[in-house]
């Protein structure tokens, strides 16, 4: 490669422990540094810069100030990434689109309701095109490596579309479902390698949904496994409010 | 044929002696109630009485995800995955697993023989345990005994306070000398009773599912199943594989590996520009039901399914394959007149 | 330098969260100095609202990546309490053990990757990396070894997954607990020692200003409170956490879409710096020691000095975790299940010490044990009114130096509270004029 | 009952089927804006020993493996060509290789075309789109042995004029007076001059001499039904049909599940299959 890929990262709403999680790649961030120069990242230093080729973008879009900076970026970007559940699917912060927004307002602000606005937290691909998604929350590290590489090396990153129900039966884990809890991992994209239920905790659906989810069958499992229709539809919405707007179970 | 009775105090001995020999993997408790198959470490560690391993010993001959040849990017070259022979004991192995092991050889060897999985395979030495079957298990009905002892090189079937050893081949011979144990006399006890059974006899399966191409059990499977794959991971038979590249950081070098796959997964069937030759999840569930019953057994005469029961018992949507098959032979005798 | 002066840091770097600096002042008079807080609102407590108590600690450990450990902690002290949830000791000890190393991680990372750049005159960490190679490789290591305790105990550093309401969905194994205590022993002791020799060095470009201020923290009269403890103030003392209330009383102002607090006087601070002064007579020797290399007395009243406080508390949980680590050795590793039973559905309090002070979550359960109530209160929101104090009594003391140097200044004054501002947005909204 | 893999000693000695060899591009040639045929060498100047309808999986190392065609003919010595469609990943990376580039090949697989079955008959091919590429092989043979078969008719159908592939070739059996060539093309463009519809079009009007007429026929997933029926109503006997297949598939060797369609492997049993085998098969066209 003649020039080292030019790389941005910039963050909106969300908690920033996707790039946290950049920055935990202890062991690799020297060998990732070697194949690309970053030119801009507010939460590790000062520059900013005018253009870049590869922009990864964290976090979701909810105010009209995110729509208009999403805009800049990927007019300046030629590829642009999104990292991590919020800015692939809207995330936990979905989960607020799922209260009228009257009654999110009257919570946080009381009496003051009216005097802010806001917009429902949405996905960076409400606004703008978005190239590759390195899903999870926070975002899976293994599969950033596994985009990053493709991206260095010039082809296409793979998303994978089997359930995390895969990934856990390769790893031989005991099923949660038998253990008295429930799971969404047979919905759920895989990609994390069973990272939670690796370590006994259910699958909360954070890499988003499988493609055409079989959403009737998945709220017939959660509540033969004892969920009411109304707790399994919550349960589906954690990461996944925004793909399931407008459904009901 | 020799018969031996290992007493139960006596079990961890024998592991013992086993390990003398070769590496020996043996059922044990992984989570609360599940079971696995691991290298013995602890004799101790040792499940003799489990009703199924989540994975069948599948895993040490064609391991869940192996390599198949490495590369180096800067030289544009490569090389082939290295293979040894597992050259270890099977410890409690139930008769539908080496039933399952077998068809497998079959799959790898016929046709262009694989070198991975035949290489693997070699000196793998089995001792079966009978069992009690549960609600899910039905071998009965594709014909293999709890009790049985085909394949196996020594056998342990199961008394109240310990085992009768049969010893069955050279090679079990061989593992049991320099451990004294006594002769057992007194015949075997009678095999348990299966609690499902598939109402045809085997030998019907082929037509029964030829019929059954259009029934409308697929559909309603369909509205439960969710297209996991779980029930694929965790066959003994399932063999299809996935291969995808994986580059290291450095983007140098990199490995190209396998991984179990299967059909109930959208993209197994998925060729470029957009085609899914089996769309739905009824198409790929009698898919996955006619590979067991029916496809591979067109040719080979032999069910690809030993009634393991795992594809049941871990289906978090509680669809039976039993029940499916049921439904199909119903309706298949509905079609046909009884004869006179 | 003019006595009119107009600061305006948009956007400020290296620090979590979208903040700006504004300070204006016209003919000598201080017109504003406040940091303005314009991250994006979150709306958490909203979020909870008809969550049950599993996912609880699940949504609030993504109010912050850098804090999530402490969030979670705290929701589970939180959810525990009011469902009535009895925790073992191993809990405790395992929980401890996750504090610590996420205190660790993130008062290395602070200190290596966000304050040093300013020591330095640098403005990032990257051209380190081709200066000082040693010390970037040491940092990652401690970072790395910092993060394996919480990949090792809680499944992942960030995000943690195994801890749950009643205990963990899965218990490290000794082999593991072994494994971090050598990592510990043979490389976090030496680095850190390292560090405070670094750090020594550059002690110098650390600014002197002070200003009395009130501290708050935990407390606990038997060790270092991090995880658990009362509340107590360098004022008034101590109170239960039940009464948090009487020590935050958050208020609204425009300038922040993060709620303020104050206890007895305008403003108090939380922390390290905070935490050091309350409690460092609980200290081990490591952090005494590098206390006192490092120039940090108690009663300490200069903010700039709280990241030197973060790095001599990185010593007391490096060793201290050694310690947890013994203790739950001695006692043999039992496979607990998580006790989720619960015995009551009422309301509860949780506190912890996460890097940047005191964090406090108070839920109020139904009997399906599903949030009704949920309240948050942030550590960076707590300090916000202490930074705008601070900010005023700064800005007249160093108006005679150039624009620059008071930009510098001030940054660099914020960034040592290690601000977490997507902690302290989980509240408001404000309008803001860019 | 012997456990016949209780040897630990001696390991089989068995080919490696997923190692390729490494082989050169020698040539390359843009055919329209997705399409481009490859030339390819293996090391030393080895033959591939293939027959026409059979295929390679051509390795990227880093990117991946996929099934490509052998679209020249056995006839053509010392190299191979490859017909490659931009799709997807690999075949975006393939499309920006030079010559002197390496590939990694595993092959010839698939069963390919039984001439034998084809000698002395008339051919029909019956190619659609991409389809075309594994056909040339078959018709190149045919040309080079002209004498063994009887008429050579070609049936072409392409979505538009700009897509045609082999656009030399097709001039050269246009003009060759014992090629009877016929293409249509869906949407022409302004300069097309040619026939315009889909391929089933071309075939009512074709003069066959039934009995003595072998088919084979390839193309896109939907061709196939439509194909048929035209095929079936001009009266071919089912026996003289032949049609090559894609399914998606990982290890060319019949052993990764991934291509088969019930009992059949495409990648052992196909991708020919002679029509009354496959008739039957739910799934198959
Ligand atoms: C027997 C056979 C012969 C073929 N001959 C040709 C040919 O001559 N010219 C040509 O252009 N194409 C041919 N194809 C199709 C070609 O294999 C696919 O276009 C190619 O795999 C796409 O790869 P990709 O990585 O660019 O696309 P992607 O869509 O990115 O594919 C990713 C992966 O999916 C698999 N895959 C996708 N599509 C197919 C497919 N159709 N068949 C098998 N696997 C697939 C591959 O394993 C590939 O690595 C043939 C396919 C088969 C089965
Ligand atoms: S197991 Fe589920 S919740 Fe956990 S990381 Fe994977 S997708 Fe996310
Ligand atoms: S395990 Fe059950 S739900 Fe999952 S794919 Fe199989 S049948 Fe469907
Ligand atoms: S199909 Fe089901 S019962 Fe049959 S062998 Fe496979 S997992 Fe066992």
């Amino acid at each position: 490669m003649a020039q080292k890929p030019r790389v941005a990262i910039f963050d909106f709403t969300g908690c920033e422990g996707c790039e946290l999680n950049q920055l935990n790649f202890e062991d690799q961030l020297l060998d990732i540094l070697a194949h690309v120069d970053i030119v801009e990242w507010r939460e590790a230093m000062d520059d900013r810069a005018e253009e870049y080729d590869i922009a990864f973008v964290e976090g979701s879009l909810s105010t009209p100030d995110c729509i208009k900076r999403i805009n800049e970026v990927r007019r300046k970007a030629k590829v642009l990434v999104a990292l991590g559940a919020c800015a692939v699917q809207g995330g936990i912060n979905g989960v607020k689109n799922t209260h009228p927004i009257e009654e999110v307002r009257e919570e946080v602000y009381g009496d003051d309701k009216y005097l802010f606005p806001t917009l429902p937290a949405l996905p960076i691909s409400a606004a703008v095109k978005v190239d590759y998604n390195v899903r999870g929350c926070p975002m899976t590290q293994i599969e950033f490596l596994k985009v990053f590489t493709a991206l260095v090396m010039g082809k296409e990153p793979i998303e994978p579309t089997q359930s995390v129900c895969v990934e856990c039966k390769l790893n031989e884990n005991e099923c949660v479902y038998s253990k008295g809890m429930i799971c969404l991992g047979p919905v759920t994209r895989a990609g994390c390698n069973a990272h939670c239920t690796n370590v006994g905790q259910y699958c909360t659906g954070c890499r988003g949904l499988v493609p055409e989810p079989n959403l009737a069958g998945m709220r017939e499992i959660l509540v033969e496994h004892g969920l009411s229709v109304d707790e399994a539809w919550k349960r589906l919405q954690l990461y996944n409010a925004n793909e399931l707007e407008g459904l009901s179970l | 044929m020799v018969q031996f009775f290992l007493e139960s105090d006596r079990i961890a001995e024998f592991v013992a002696h086993l390990k003398g020999h070769k590496p020996v993997f043996a059922p044990h408790l992984k989570g609360d109630k599940s079971y696995a198959f691991s290298l013995v470490e602890d004799p101790a560690g040792v499940v003799l009485d489990y009703n199924r391993t989540m994975h069948s010993v599948k895993k040490y001959f064609m391991p869940p995800r192996e390599k198949l040849l490495t590369f180096d990017l800067t030289e544009n070259s490569c090389e082939g995955g290295q293979v040894e022979p597992v050259n270890a004991i099977f410890l409690g192995v139930h008769s539908y697993d080496l039933a399952a092991v077998h068809r497998l050889d079959h799959n790898f060897a016929e046709g262009q023989a694989e070198k991975n999985y035949l290489t693997r395979r070699q000196g793998a030495v089995f001792i079966g345990v009978s069992y009690e079957p549960d609600q899910y298990h039905f071998s009965g009905s594709v014909g293999i005994d709890p009790q049985d002892t085909r394949g196996f090189d020594i056998f342990l079937t199961k008394l109240l306070d310990g085992y009768v050893l049969e010893v069955l081949t050279p090679e079990g011979e061989k593992l049991m000398q320099g451990l004294d144990l006594p002769a057992h006399e007194t015949g075997k006890p009678a095999r348990g009773h299966f609690q499902q059974h598939i109402y045809v006899p085997q030998t019907k399966l082929n037509t029964v599912m030829a019929a059954g191409y259009d029934n409308e059990i697929w559909e309603q499977t369909a509205k439960k199943c969710v297209g996991c794959g779980t029930c694929n991971v965790v066959c003994p038979t399932c063999y299809c594989f996935n291969v995808e590249e994986n580059v290291d950081i450095s983007a140098t070098k990199g490995d190209r590996q396998r991984s179990w796959d299967g059909c109930m997964l959208r993209d197994f069937s998925a060729v470029a520009g957009g085609e899914v030759f089996r769309e739905g999840l009824a198409d790929r569930q009698r898919h996955r039901v006619f590979r067991k019953f029916k496809y591979l057994s067109d040719t080979t005469g032999k069910p690809w399914c030993v009634g393991c029961g795992r594809c049941t018992a871990y289906c978090t949507a509680d669809i039976s394959i039993v029940s499916i098959v049921n439904h199909l032979v119903a309706d298949y005798e509905k079609t046909v007149v009884a004869p006179i | 330098m003019s006595m009119n002066l107009d600061i305006n840091v948009k956007h400020l770097t290296r620090v979590e969260g979208h903040g700006n600096i504004v300070v204006n002042m016209k003919e000598g008079v201080l017109e504003k100095a406040e940091l303005a807080i314009v991250e994006a609102p979150r709306y958490f407590e909203a979020m909870l609202k008809g969550r049950s108590f599993h996912e609880a600690a699940i949504i609030t450990s993504r109010i912050c990546g850098i804090c999530s450990l402490g969030h979670q902690m705290c929701s589970l002290q939180a959810t525990e309490a009011a469902l009535g949830l009895e925790i073992s000791k191993q809990t405790r000890l395992l929980r401890k053990l996750l504090t610590h190393g996420a205190t660790l991680q993130s008062n290395v990372l602070h200190a290596y990757f966000l304050a040093a750049p300013d020591l330095l005159g640098v403005g990032s960490v990257f051209p380190l990396v081709g200066s000082h190679p040693d010390v970037v490789l040491r940092a990652l290591r401690m970072k790395r070894l910092a993060n394996d305790i919480g990949d090792v105990v809680s499944g992942r550093a960030v995000h943690p997954i195994t801890p749950v309401p009643g205990g963990f969905t899965r218990i490290p194994t000794e082999k593991e607990l072994l494994g971090l205590k050598t990592k510990l022993v043979e490389e976090m002791v030496p680095d850190f020692l390292a560090t405070v020799e670094t750090l020594k060095a550059l002690a110098g470009a650390i600014p002197s200003f002070t200003r009395e201020t009130e501290f708050i923290s935990l407390r606990r009269d038997d060790e270092y409170a991090l995880y658990d403890g009362d509340i107590c103030s360098s004022d008034t003392g101590t109170i239960g956490i039940e009464e948090y209330r009487k020590m935050t009383n958050e208020f609204v102002v425009s300038h922040s879409t993060s709620k303020h607090c104050k206890a007895n006087r305008s403003s108090y601070m939380v922390g390290a710096l905070a935490r050091w002064n309350n409690n460092h007579d609980k200290l081990n020797d490591a952090a005494l020691n590098a206390a006192k290399e490092l120039g940090l007395e108690p009663g300490c009243c200069n903010p700039y000095m709280n990241t030197i406080a973060q790095v001599v508390e990185a010593g007391y949980c490096a060793l201290d975790s050694v310690a947890i680590i013994d203790e739950l050795l001695s006692d043999g590793l039992k496979n607990e299940k998580a006790n989720q039973e619960p015995t009551r559905f009422g309301t509860g309090v949780g506190s912890t010490e996460v890097p940047r002070g005191i964090l406090y979550h108070e839920y109020t359960y139904d009997r399906q044990a599903r949030i009704v109530k949920a309240n948050c209160i942030i550590p960076t929101g707590q300090n916000l009114a202490n930074i705008d104090d601070d900010m005023k009594k700064l800005v007249p003391e160093i108006i005679e130096e150039s624009k620059e140097d008071i930009t510098l200044k001030l940054e660099m004054l914020v960034r040592a509270y290690d601000p977490c501002i997507s902690c302290s947005v989980h509240m408001l909204d404000v309008d803001f004029v860019e | 009952m012997t456990n016949q893999f209780s040897s630990d000693t001696a390991p089989i000695e068995l080919k490696d089927l997923y190692l390729p060899v490494m082989a050169e591009i020698t040539d390359i040639k843009k055919m329209t804006e997705l399409e481009t045929l490859y030339t390819v060498q293996l090391p030393d100047g080895a033959e591939l020993g293939h027959k026409p309808g059979q295929f390679v999986e051509v390795s990227m190392f880093g990117i991946g493996e996929a099934p490509f065609s052998i679209s020249s003919s056995p006839t053509q010595r010392g190299v191979f060509e490859l017909g490659i469609r931009k799709v997807g990943m690999l075949t975006d990376v393939m499309s920006r290789y030079q010559v002197g580039h390496k590939l990694g090949i595993r092959g010839p697989f698939g069963n390919g075309i039984d001439v034998e079955k084809f000698k002395g008959k008339d051919v029909l091919i019956v190619a659609g789109g991409i389809g075309l590429v594994p056909m040339r092989s078959m018709i190149n043979y045919v040309i080079d042995n002209r004498d063994d078969f009887g008429r050579l008719i070609i049936c072409y159908g392409s979505r538009s004029d700009k897509e045609l592939l082999f656009v030399d070739e097709l001039k050269q059996w246009t003009d060759d007076p014992r090629i009877e060539y016929h293409v249509t093309v869906d949407h022409g463009s302004p300069e097309w001059t040619g026939k315009t519809g889909v391929i089933t079009t071309l075939i009512p009007t074709l003069d066959l001499d039934l009995p003595n007429t072998v088919t084979c026929v390839c193309g896109p997933p939907v061709m196939y039904r439509f194909v048929l029926l035209a095929l079936k109503s001009k009266g071919l006997p089912e026996g003289n049909i032949y049609m090559s297949l894609e399914r998606r598939m990982k290890c060319g060797v019949g052993k990764c599940g991934h291509c088969q369609i019930n009992h059949t492997y495409v990648c052992q049993d196909g991708p020919v299959y002679h029509y009354p085998d496959i008739k039957a098969l739910q799934e198959a066209l």
